[in-house]
This record gives structure tokens, sequence and C-alpha cells, in this order.
């Protein structure tokens, strides 16, 4: 790095990462703040973090988001893994069509998709607004995110493998369990942690096809930030940042520096 | 060989497996031998590997007949097969310990636990694995792997080892070393071996049966030494190693000879063989060991003796290959003399010598 | 080692899930007997049917803003008579009437503060449901005649009075000394010193129905020429702009914004949170506008929804609302229980209600409709 | 925008009571309805169609896969596009219900200057966008992958875990650090770097910012796995044959990793197409965006036919530009999506 390009690529990184990260560390730092706009700093207190859980509609709306993300997590990885086995193996006439058509709900600008699901399940089909929607408009959205990732990783694996434990004994099912699921699961876990920020906190299609009692976290956030108060809001925020955080520097700490 | 009344192990009828534009397997029949190492040889892309998926039951054939003992298994799927295969690419789980991929095959077969650790052991014995039972592939050596994965399949004790090329990541010393351990462990275990190579030298050394094929279909099936000394086709010669092919057709025979005239337009002469038709004779091959190159003085009477000139001569270190130009047809011919006769005879580039084989040394060509 | 690390963030995520998941306890049944003897004197009961089939229900549904009704209320009310309310909340009204313009029977048992001209089309759409007069003897027994036979709705069949709303401005005083104070051209046409430092609203009646006041028009007009006129006024204006924004709390305390068009009671709720900021009652006049709930038609609880506008309307639970939004009531017996300071809230000038314009569906309706929203794209472009 | 001649007041009564009837009734709207009726034509099938039809089945091996999304996109994803298709030929009355008259008033609504004018704005905006994010996310990707190390996937997971935070959260968390009052002018301030509050905020190049901090990202991601897939040898061999560092990147790394950059322009550019939160918290007077657009008619207006069309239009847009990154970039483009 200690080229004029090591330096240059080393400082355009940093103030990269920190235009990335500033806001997120006022936050946390802003967490801890007295102050009830959360804009000034006024002193250490912990109250925010005790709002979450004495808030019964912050709570209620946290609840909710968790549920709803980890649901589509859930459906969307084994749908999205699923598919892209069979997109993968398997030669078919239409498959060029799937692909693309598995392209669209990543590209259609979200208040489009948002405005035609409301309509779509309003005036077309009865589904209730409600956990049906949201989970379906999720779903929809999350599942070709895990198709793409699951795919790229799935041509860069050697597939005799799959083979072989067939070759010695192992019938489908097992293969897919011991050797190709495995094998697959980075790339499963690598979906999982891109799909869940964006279903945790996805406001505008949520926001569109909610129904009664479905206040997540980004529609309440949305709808009391407006007026109210950011103070505990940014402690919820806080918690969602500093839970990997922790849990990556734990692993390092108890982690030898195994070779995978 | 023809009077022993054995079940083959491995038998296949009339197979045949297409892919667009392609017929990869073209009516392919044979008959594998208990206990013995049958090799398929052939230049790659001649449907060798194919052949061997479709004996593991990886690959579904279009036409024919697969038998195991002689029972039909057409559709008995991959991992209900009595055979085992072994990758090119060796395919060991990566995730997995050296231990775990070695009993993975036994574990699917529920077989008890501690039998499995007792044949686990006993195989990391044979393979020479001992204390590497922990590690995971990626951290093996190349022929460390390479034991990982015969010990896998073998320790299943499989009616017949398949294996495709699988010394061909292999770097060459390592490949030599792994062909005795190759050899050694199939006589130890007794298992029946259908090795997949492209690889004559390979094929010759560790096989007891040979089959080479080219573009799907089987050209000639024997032993190492009937494959190397009396190549049928020109396809069988040339891949073997028999660089002196002379295409020609039979014009005379009589005494226990025939004679030809290649294209060229020169006479050569060949010993006569009773089980072959003359009019499907389609040219001979020498293999240019038997040439044997002469001073010009030396006379033109008898078989075989033809007028060149020396264009080329490369020392490959126990010979040098000479090639030479023949006069009458202009043809080349390749002789490969021994090292220390050629210093003493003193050839050199430019050279004009005689050339010869004795009609022993010609082998005739039936396609 | 990469899918172990990425195992814990979700394991952790999991594991509060499950500790936020709390459970709620289960309430008591109340007796229609301990009910009535209960209430406080001058408070009217729900006939017994209503209060059974509540009880019964269990349960209330309600679609409010965030942050802006005291849970106190919503606490009382379930506490006293065991009924579990669940609250959603809308960023917009405008959101409101799209989503029940689409799905009429969306289950929700009262959707509360909307004012007239979002309420309106509501009715009209037909997702508004019928309220039915004898199950809201309190909410009848303190409503001003003339609210109850409001023209939009005579005889308050779709919609119930919950507050009062003006559409107002703001301004900073340490920072504005303007002598037009408190005309509407504060707001319209600022000083050169306040470009930058104005903001308005970022709703289509509110914006339009102001600048026509302003003009010296009807706040609900439809008129094309007396629309074009505000609407040159606003396109005037725009460039002196921070930002449209129906919610400029975060602008007003943190000084960047000096002038706000903003509604009257929030101006005062503003102002007890930082003094300097004073709401400003236009000479010109304004509208007078009316807070609604309504009873969906969707709803899955009707008695309950009857239940609870009848708590809202006892004296002392209707205080408790006032006092936190800063609204001025439609309560006619809750004066005197508001504290002093409150009466800064209702002290207009003499005479001033005669200058605000009552509703005119001639605004949500038709040409007038379309002008405005011609005019607030044209705005907003 | 056009809407219905208003109808008299108890036409529109009637229409929303059976609109209302319909919905309340038996009826299972049409769509479940002509799904029934497929079950049912299916059902009285003669034996050997049947049969015929279970055959060619039993020979798509990869229905059992790929099928149930398919479907699920044909019901969730496409049908709801065609439906707002469909709507956007219809017109709107007074209070927001669609009625059922067809019309192109809508189509020719979008020949207004106002649609040209926002829609020219959002491109330009995601344009600016794309390329910040494209300026600091490739050197971003080729530092972590050049010089990363072990460290690699942890770079990595930086740049993903802001994004763990509600993005509603952070645009405010970015509103009250660049407010007025907020962090970054108290801090120039008290270092003497300005005499009075910068406006921050409010502004084109706020929302563009913005926008680049959301999306980056998505930027950085597909570049990096597009660098990491490269063979390290080719740089070796073209520094070999005398490339300097500088013609290198251009000839060899850049041309390279052409797919992974137009995945990022697709995954950043697209949705900056769409938003229509950061104008509205961040812009000011002048950031009107056609996210914005579709959700003052669909929403503010309630008129969901004249905000269909508008979307519509602006999916129409979205799709023409994938097509273009897609020829220009040829399959890796999609390959490489993530």
């Amino acid at each position: 790095m200690k080229s004029l390009t090591g330096k240059t690529l080393l400082a355009i990184a940093t103030l990269t990462y920190l235009f990335m990260w500033v806001p997120t560390i006022t936050l946390i730092v802003f967490s801890f703040s007295n102050d009830k706009l959360g804009i000034r700093w006024e002193g250490f207190t912990l109250k925010w973090y005790a709002e979450i859980f004495n808030n019964a509609a912050v709570r209620n709306a946290l609840e909710m988001s968790l549920i709803i993300a980890i649901t589509t997590i859930v459906v969307s990885t084994l749908a999205g893994t699923v598919t892209a086995y069979g997109l993968y193996k398997y030669k078919f006439r239409g498959k060029e069509v799937i692909r693309m058509s598995l392209l669209l709900p990543i590209v259609m600008p979200y208040i489009v998709t948002a405005g035609a699901l409301l309509v779509f399940f309003t005036r077309v089909v009865d589904i209730p607004l409600g956990y049906p929607s949201i989970l379906i408009a999720h779903i929809s959205f999350s599942t070709p995110l895990a198709v793409f990732i699951v795919l790229g990783r799935m041509q860069r694996i050697d597939w005799t493998l799959e083979e072989a434990s067939m070759d010695l004994g192992a019938g489908r099912l097992t293969t897919w369990r011991r050797i190709t699921l495995p094998l697959l699961m980075p790339a499963v876990i690598a979906s999982a942690v891109l799909i869940f920020p964006w279903s945790f906190s996805d406001f505008t299609i949520t926001f569109f096809v909610a129904g009664v009692g479905n206040t997540t976290l980004p529609i309440y956030v949305y709808s009391a930030l407006r007026w109210g108060e950011t103070a505990a809001v940014n402690a919820i925020g806080a918690i969602f940042v500093a839970l990997p955080l922790i849990g990556l520097l734990l692993m390092n700490f108890f982690q030898k520096k195994r070779v995978i | 060989m023809e009077n022993r009344e054995s079940i083959p192990c491995v038998e296949l009828r009339n197979l045949v497996k297409r892919f667009p534009g392609v017929t990869a397997v073209d009516h392919v029949s044979l008959k594998v031998e208990k206990g013995k190492v049958f090799s398929l040889l052939g230049p790659s892309g001649c449907g060798k590997t194919t052949a061997l998926r479709i004996i593991a039951g990886l690959e579904t054939m279009d036409e024919g007949d697969v038998l195991i003992d002689g029972k039909v298994i057409n559709d008995v799927p991959a991992y209900k097969r009595d055979c085992s295969i072994v990758f090119q690419t060796l395919a060991l789980f990566p995730h997995m310990t050296v231990e775990a991929n070695v009993s993975y095959g036994l574990e699917q077969r529920k077989v008890p636990k501690d039998e499995i650790r007792k044949r686990v052991g006993e195989i990391i014995d044979l393979m020479g694995l001992g204390g590497m039972e922990k590690r995971r592939p990626s951290q093996l050596s190349g022929g460390q792997q390479q034991r990982v994965a015969l010990a896998r399949s073998l320790i299943l004790s499989p009616k017949v080892l398949l294996l495709d090329e699988p010394l061909a990541s292999l770097d060459r010393k390592l490949r030599k070393g792994m062909q005795v351990e190759l050899k050694r462990i199939q006589r130890e275990v007794g298992i029946t071996f259908l090795y997949v190579t492209h690889d004559q030298k390979e094929a010759l050394s560790l096989s007891d049966t040979i089959a080479v094929m080219d573009k799907g279909k089987l050209e000639q099936v024997g032993t190492p030494e009937e494959i190397y000394e009396t190549p049928r086709t020109k396809r069988v010669a040339d891949f073997i190693g028999a660089s002196n092919i002379f295409p020609g057709k039979v014009i005379a025979s009589g005494n226990g000879k025939v004679q030809l005239e290649t294209e060229g337009g020169s006479r050569v002469i060949a010993l006569e063989n009773k089980d072959i038709r003359s009019e499907e004779v389609t040219g001979i091959s020498v293999h240019p060991e038997l040439v044997e190159v002469l001073p010009e003085g030396t006379g033109l009477e008898g078989d075989n003796r033809f007028r060149g000139k020396i264009v080329e001569m490369i020392y490959q270190g126990d010979f040098i290959e000479t090639k030479i130009c023949l006069d009458q047809t202009g043809g080349l011919i390749t002789s490969y003399l021994n090292s220390r006769l050629g210093r003493e005879t003193q050839f050199s580039p430019g050279e004009e010598v005689l050339v010869h084989w004795s009609p022993e040394s010609s082998n005739i060509l039936l396609g | 080692m990469k899918r172990k690390i990425l195992l814990i963030p979700l394991a952790l995520l999991l594991a509060i899930s499950l500790v936020a998941t709390g459970c709620a306890p289960a309430p008591e049944k109340v007796a229609y007997e301990g009910y009535v003897a209960s209430l406080p004197e001058g408070c009217e009961p729900v006939p017994p049917e209503c209060f059974e089939q509540a009880i019964e229900e269990g349960e209330l549904y309600i679609y409010e803003w965030a942050e802006w009704w005291p849970d106190d209320i919503f606490d009382g009310f379930s506490e006293e008579f065991g009924i579990e309310v669940s609250r959603d909340y809308f960023a917009s009204t405008e959101e409101v009437k799209t989503k029940f313009a689409l799905y009429p029977e969306t289950p929700y048992d009262l959707v509360t503060g909307l004012g007239i001209s979002d309420a309106y089309p509501l009715q009209e759409a037909g997702a508004a449901g019928q309220i039915n007069p004898d199950w809201i003897p309190n909410v009848l027994e303190y409503m001003p005649e003339e609210l109850i036979e409001m023209e939009h709705d005579p005889g308050m069949q779709y919609s119930v009075p919950t507050d009062m709303y003006f559409t107002s401005y703001v301004y900073n005083k340490e920072l504005v000394d303007d002598p037009r104070i408190p005309s509407w051209s504060v707001l319209f046409e600022p000083a050169e010193e306040f470009y930058g430092k104005v903001t308005l609203w970022d709703e289509i009646h509110e914006v339009i129905g102001a600048a026509l006041k302003y003009l010296g028009y009807d706040y609900y007009s439809d008129n094309e020429a007396e629309l074009m006129e505000a609407r040159d006024l606003l396109l005037e204006v725009k460039p002196h702009l921070l930002v449209f924004d129906s919610w400029p709390r975060g602008l007003l305390l943190g000084d960047e914004a000096w002038i706000s068009g903003l509604w009257y009671g929030d101006g005062w709720f503003l102002n007890d949170e930082y003094e300097a900021i004073v709401p400003a009652l236009p000479t010109e006049g304004t509208n007078l506008g009316i807070d609604l709930a309504i009873h969906p038609i969707g709803s899955a609880n009707p008695a309950a929804a009857h239940l609870f506008l009848n708590y809202l309307f006892r004296p002392e639970v209707n205080a408790l609302h006032i006092e936190s939004i800063w609204y001025p009531p439609v309560h006619t017996a809750v004066l005197e229980l508001l504290p002093e300071e409150f009466l800064k809230v209702i002290a207009l000038p003499e005479g001033y209600l005669a200058k605000c314009d009552p509703f005119d569906p001639r605004a949500v309706t038709g040409r007038g409709l379309e002008l405005r929203i011609e005019i607030f794209e044209e705005l907003k472009r | 925008m056009p809407r219905g001649a208003c109808p008299e007041r108890h036409e529109i009564l009637r229409y929303a009571q059976n609109d209302t009837k319909r919905r309340a009734g038996n009826d299972k709207g049409m769509f479940f309805g002509s799904f029934q009726t497929a079950f049912r034509i299916v059902g009285e099938m003669p034996g050997n169609l049947r049969e015929k039809i279970r055959k060619y089945l039993a020979k798509q091996a990869h229905l059992p896969s790929v099928g149930p999304v398919s479907i699920w996109t044909i019901l969730f994803v496409i049908a709801p596009l065609g439906f707002i298709l469909y709507f956007s030929f219809l017109t709107a009355g007074d209070f927001g219900q669609i009625l059922p008259i067809f019309t192109l008033e809508n189509y020719q609504a979008l020949a207004r200057p106002v649609v040209a004018e926002v829609f020219l704005r959002t491109l330009l905006f995601s344009l600016a966008t794309t390329m910040i994010c494209l300026l600091l996310g490739y050197p971003l990707a080729y530092f972590i992958v050049m010089y990363g190390g072990r460290w690699r996937i942890h770079l990595l997971l930086l740049v993903i875990l802001p994004e763990w935070t509600s993005y509603l959260i952070r645009l405010y968390a970015i509103r009250m650090l660049s407010g007025r009052a907020g962090l970054i002018n108290s801090a120039l301030l008290s270092l003497g770097l300005i005499s009075s509050p910068l406006g921050i905020l409010y502004n084109p190049s706020a929302v563009v910012l913005t926008l680049v901090y959301g999306w980056l990202p998505l930027m950085v991601l597909p570049v990096y796995a597009s660098l990491v897939g490269l063979n390290p040898s080719l740089l070796e061999a073209s520094a070999d044959l005398g490339a300097t560092p500088f013609r290198r990147f251009f000839t060899v790394t850049l041309p390279l990793t052409k797919g992974g950059i137009l995945a990022g322009i697709i995954l950043v550019f697209i949705p900056c197409i769409g938003d229509w939160l950061v104008p509205l918290l961040m812009g000011g007077t002048k950031t009107f965006m056609a996210g914005n657009l579709v959700y003052l008619h669909f929403i503010s207006a309630a008129n969901i036919p004249a905000g269909s069309t508008i979307g519509v239009a602006l999916t129409a847009i979205v799709l023409i530009i994938m097509y273009l990154c897609i020829k220009a970039g040829g399959k890796e483009a999609t390959e490489r999506i993530i």
C-alpha cells in the first residue's frame, strides 16, 4: 500500500466509509443523549432504550417488523434457493423469460409496485390487507434477490460433488441436505443478510399494503417522526447496527483464524 | 480366456447416448472381467467418460443395456448401484474432513457406527493416510487428495470401481507413483477397475484389457500387447503411438505373405493372416522402433527396403526420433534409433539412408 | 467461518423478537350496573345492549395520527371496559382517503383526526358507516347543536366531531418582527429577510385554501378565476420557500423555519414546548375546521366504537384529549376543566368565527378538485 | 388530471354500494373466480387428455423447483402490473373510486410539460447519483479486494451493516446531522470555518447525496463480486507485458468488470428513478421527482387511474434502461446482479 495508487485508494475508501457510517454513528451517540429531539447532547441516559420496551406502540411496531422480516427471510431464501436450483440445473423453454421476469420486482419503481399491489389486493383479488398482503409483497420482492445470489454461487460450485454423493449411495434428499445445501449455505446466508434490511426497513410498499393492526416500525417512524420525538427511534436504530457488530466482534474474538 | 464361462462383472450391450448434434456413445458393447483392470482409452471427447457415467447411473442412455454381475441395471438409480466412481476432479466434499468424506458412503448404507470406524481406520491405513483424518481436503496435497478419493470409493467394496482419469490432475512424477500405487491397491483389494484415460502409456502399464474408443465407437478391445503390437485400425494405430501408417490395398498374396500397394505407390510386404480377408485391408502400420535405418551403401534387395533422406533427428534421451523422407513417395517415416547405436552409425540430417523393416513388423490395418 | 459469523446476529434478532413479544393481561369482565354507577356526574350511559355487545367484542381498532392523542385515553378505556385497543398510524389523511376509496370495508372501527375535506369524500365513497345515535347519548349530550346539524352530514349520521382546527400560521417571535402580523401576507408575501425561512403545508386544501383566503375569496372556492389568482400567488412565493412540509416541527424547533403555515392548535402545542413560536390567527379569516371521527362500514366492533365515542365525551376524558393536542374543543362542558393557560387557545377575537368559512363540498368535487390538483401539481413540480 | 364528469351523488353512491355488495357477497373476485373455472375445466376433461397432460408434466422435471416461484411471479408481480396498465385506461371518480369508463385522457395528459420536467429531473438526479456511486463505490470495492486480505469479508460487511438500520431512521439521522442546528454546522461553526450555518438540506444536492448514501452498497456489492472473480494472473500478465498500472486498469480490469459495473448501475439507477421519500424528506421546493408525482396522483389526489398512468410510463422508462444495460453488458450484467 506504499504506492500512490494505494494511498489514494485508502483515502477514498476511508472517506467513503466515513460517509456511510457518520449518520449511523451519530444515531448511536445521540441515542444516549437526554435531549428528546435527539439533536443535542444533553447528558448520558439509557432511558430511550427503556422507552422501547415501555412504549407499547414502538414495541408492537418492532415486533411486527421482526415477524415480517423473519418470515420473509425464511420463505424467500427457501423459495429462492429451490428456484435457483431449478434455473441452474434444468434446460427448458421459457427459462430466460423466467429469469427476466424475476428481475422485474427488483427494478420496478417501489412506488409503482406499491400502488399496483394495493390496487391488486383490494380491487382484483380479495386478499385482506394485513399480514397476508404485506408478506406477499415482501416475499415477491425478496425471493428474486435470493434467487440471483444463490444462482451466482451455483455457478461457482463443483457439481460433481452432488454426483459423487449419489454415487456413494446417498439419495436425492440426503444429497441435498448433506452436500448441496452446505455448499450453497454461504449464498443462502448472504441473501438472508441482504433481505433482512430490505424487508425490515421497507416503508413504501409496506405503507401502501398494510392493513389493520400492521403498523410496522418504518410506518411508525414515518408517522411519528414527522411530528413526534426521535430519541427512542434512535435507540432502535442503534440496536440494529450494534447487534450484528457485536456479533461480529464476538465471533472474531472466539474464533481462531481458521480458514474455510 | 475364451474357455472361462464366468459372468462378466460389467457388460454393456449396444449402448447408445446422443447429445444434441453428436452421438457420444455409438452402439458400444463390451464385457469387463471380474477382478481385472479394464481401460477405456481414447482421445478426449471420444465418449469414454459418458460411457463411464452411464455405468455409474449419472447419465441415462438412449438405447442399450448396462449389466452388472449379469443383471440389467438400466433403471437402478445411481445411489443404489453397486459401483463407485472416482471423478477426474476427485469431488471431495470441501466442507467435510477426510474421515467424514471416507465414511460418507457407509453412513448412507446405514452401517453401524463401530463398523464404520473400524473400516475407515483400515482403509486409511491401506491408503497411507494416517494422521490426516481431521484435515479438510483443501489442506491436503494432490496425491493425498487422490488417495482420499480412492479410499472413499473403495471402502464401499463396490463390484466395480469406475475411475475417470483420476490421475489427470497430478504432475508427471506423482502420476507415475500413483500408477504403481493403484496397481498395488487393486491387487490387494481385488476389485474390478474400469479405468478411463486418454494417456496410452498409463493404459498400457495399468490394464489387463484395453478398449480403444473413438468418436463414440469402440475401435478395438484387447490386451495391452495386442493393442500395442497389432492395432486393428488406423485410428487405434495412430492413438497408440505407431506413427508410421501407410494406407494401401492388397495387390497380391502368397507364401504366407501379402503385398500391398500404398497410396504413394510403394509396395510393402506383411505376413498373411488367415482371419483377414484381403478386401478389408486398408493399410499397414509400423512402430517406429521396428524401423531400421541403414547406411546408404546397403543393398536394396529384400522386403520393405526403401531409399530416403534424413530430414530431422530429435534427441529424446533413450532414443533418437529420426524422420526420413522416402525418395519414392516423398512421404515421411519415423524411426526410433537407439541412442548409442545412433552415435555409432553417426547418421546426420541430410544424409541419404536406407530404411527397412521386416514383414513381421508390418501390422495390417482394417479400418 | 463466515457463515457462523453471520448466524449470530440473526440469532440475536430472533432472541429480541421473542423478548419483545410480551403478553397482554387478560381483561376482566365488567358489569353494566357497575359501569352505570361509576359514570361521572352528568354523563349518559350507553344502552345495555350496546354495552353488552361492546364487552363481547372485546377489541377496538383505531386508525389515527401517531403521537397525537394521549395514550392515557386509550389506556383508561381499556382498563375500564377490558377492551383491547389496537392502534395504527397514518402519516397523512390523504393516505386514509385512498385506502378507503380502494377498499371501503377496511376493518377499522374508528378513524380519527380527519378534517371535513377528508371525511366527506370517505362518506360519499360509501366507506363511512352509519352512526347509531341511540348508542352515543353522551356525545349528543355535550355536542353543540350546530355541529350535529352540519351541512355536509346533517344529523351526525356518518361522522362525529372531536375537536376544531383553524388553518393558520406560526412565526418565531424572536426572529420575525413584521408589523403585518397576523395577516396572511406575512406568509404569502414574506419580507425579503425571511426568504428561505418560510414553509407551507404539503397538503392540497390547506395551501390553496389559505391562499384563497388571503386574496379575499372563499376558502373552499371553486371559481376558476379565483383559483388561478391563488395559483399565481403561490407560484410567486414558491422560490422563497424552504420546503413544503405539513409538520415542520423539527424545522421550527431548530430555528430553520421562522414562518410556517400550520394549524392553529399545533401552533399552541409547539408554543408549549418552545416559547418563541407563536401561532397567528390571520386577520383575513380562515376556515372553520372540524376534526371528525368516522366509523367505517368494515368495522367488526361497532358497539366498542360507539362505547369509545361515548367515553371520549366524558368531560374529564375530553379535557385530557384537548389538553394534550391544544386544539379548541367541541365539547360544551370541557372548558371549566381546562387549565387557565388554555384560555389563550380559545380566546378568539370578537366576531372572528364570522370570518371563517365552513366546509363546502365544492372544493373536493368536480371542477374545484380538478383545478386544485392542477395547481398543486404546478406548485410542487 | 381528467376525472369523470362529476356524476350525480346518487349515482356515485349506487356505484359504491354495488361495489360493496359485490365484495360482501359470495363473489370471490374476478381473479379467484376465473381460477375456479379453470380448475373445473380441468376436472371435466376427458380421461385421455388428462393422461396426456399428466405425461407432459412428468417430462417437465424443472417444474417442482421453478414452478412455484414462476406462478407466484405471475400472480403477484406480473398480474398487478397488468392491472395497473388496465386501470390506467379508466376514469377516476371524485372520491377515489375507479369508474369503469374507458378513456385515453390519462395518456394524453402525459404530454403535460410538468411530466416532462419532472421525469427529466428524475433522470438527471438518478444519473448524478449513479455516477457518484460509481466513483465512490468502485475504488472502495477495488480497495477491499486488493488490500482487504483476510479482512475482506469484514470490510464488505461494514458496507452492508448500516443498511440494517431502517432507511427512514437513517434519513432522519441525516436530517438532524445536517440541519442548521445539526452536528455538521455546529462543528464547522466552532472550528470557525463558516460564520453562519450552511443550508445543507432542502436542495437538489442534498437529495442526490442522500440517494448516494442510500444506494452506495448496491454499487459496491456487484463490483466487488466481479473484482473478486477476476483472475489475478491476468493483471500480472498485463504488467509483465509492460503496461503501466494506469493503463492496466483501463485496458484489463475495467473491461473485465464491466458486468459488475452494469449490474451496479442497474441496482442504483433504477431504484433512484422510483424514489420519493428522499426528495420528500431532504428536498426543498425544486426536487420533485417522478415517484412524488405518482404519489401526488395516487395518494394526494386519490386518482388511481392517473397515478397508474404515470406509474406505467415510469416502469416503461425503467424497463428500457434495463434493456439497454443488459444489451451493453450481456448476460453478465444480470448474472452479477447481486
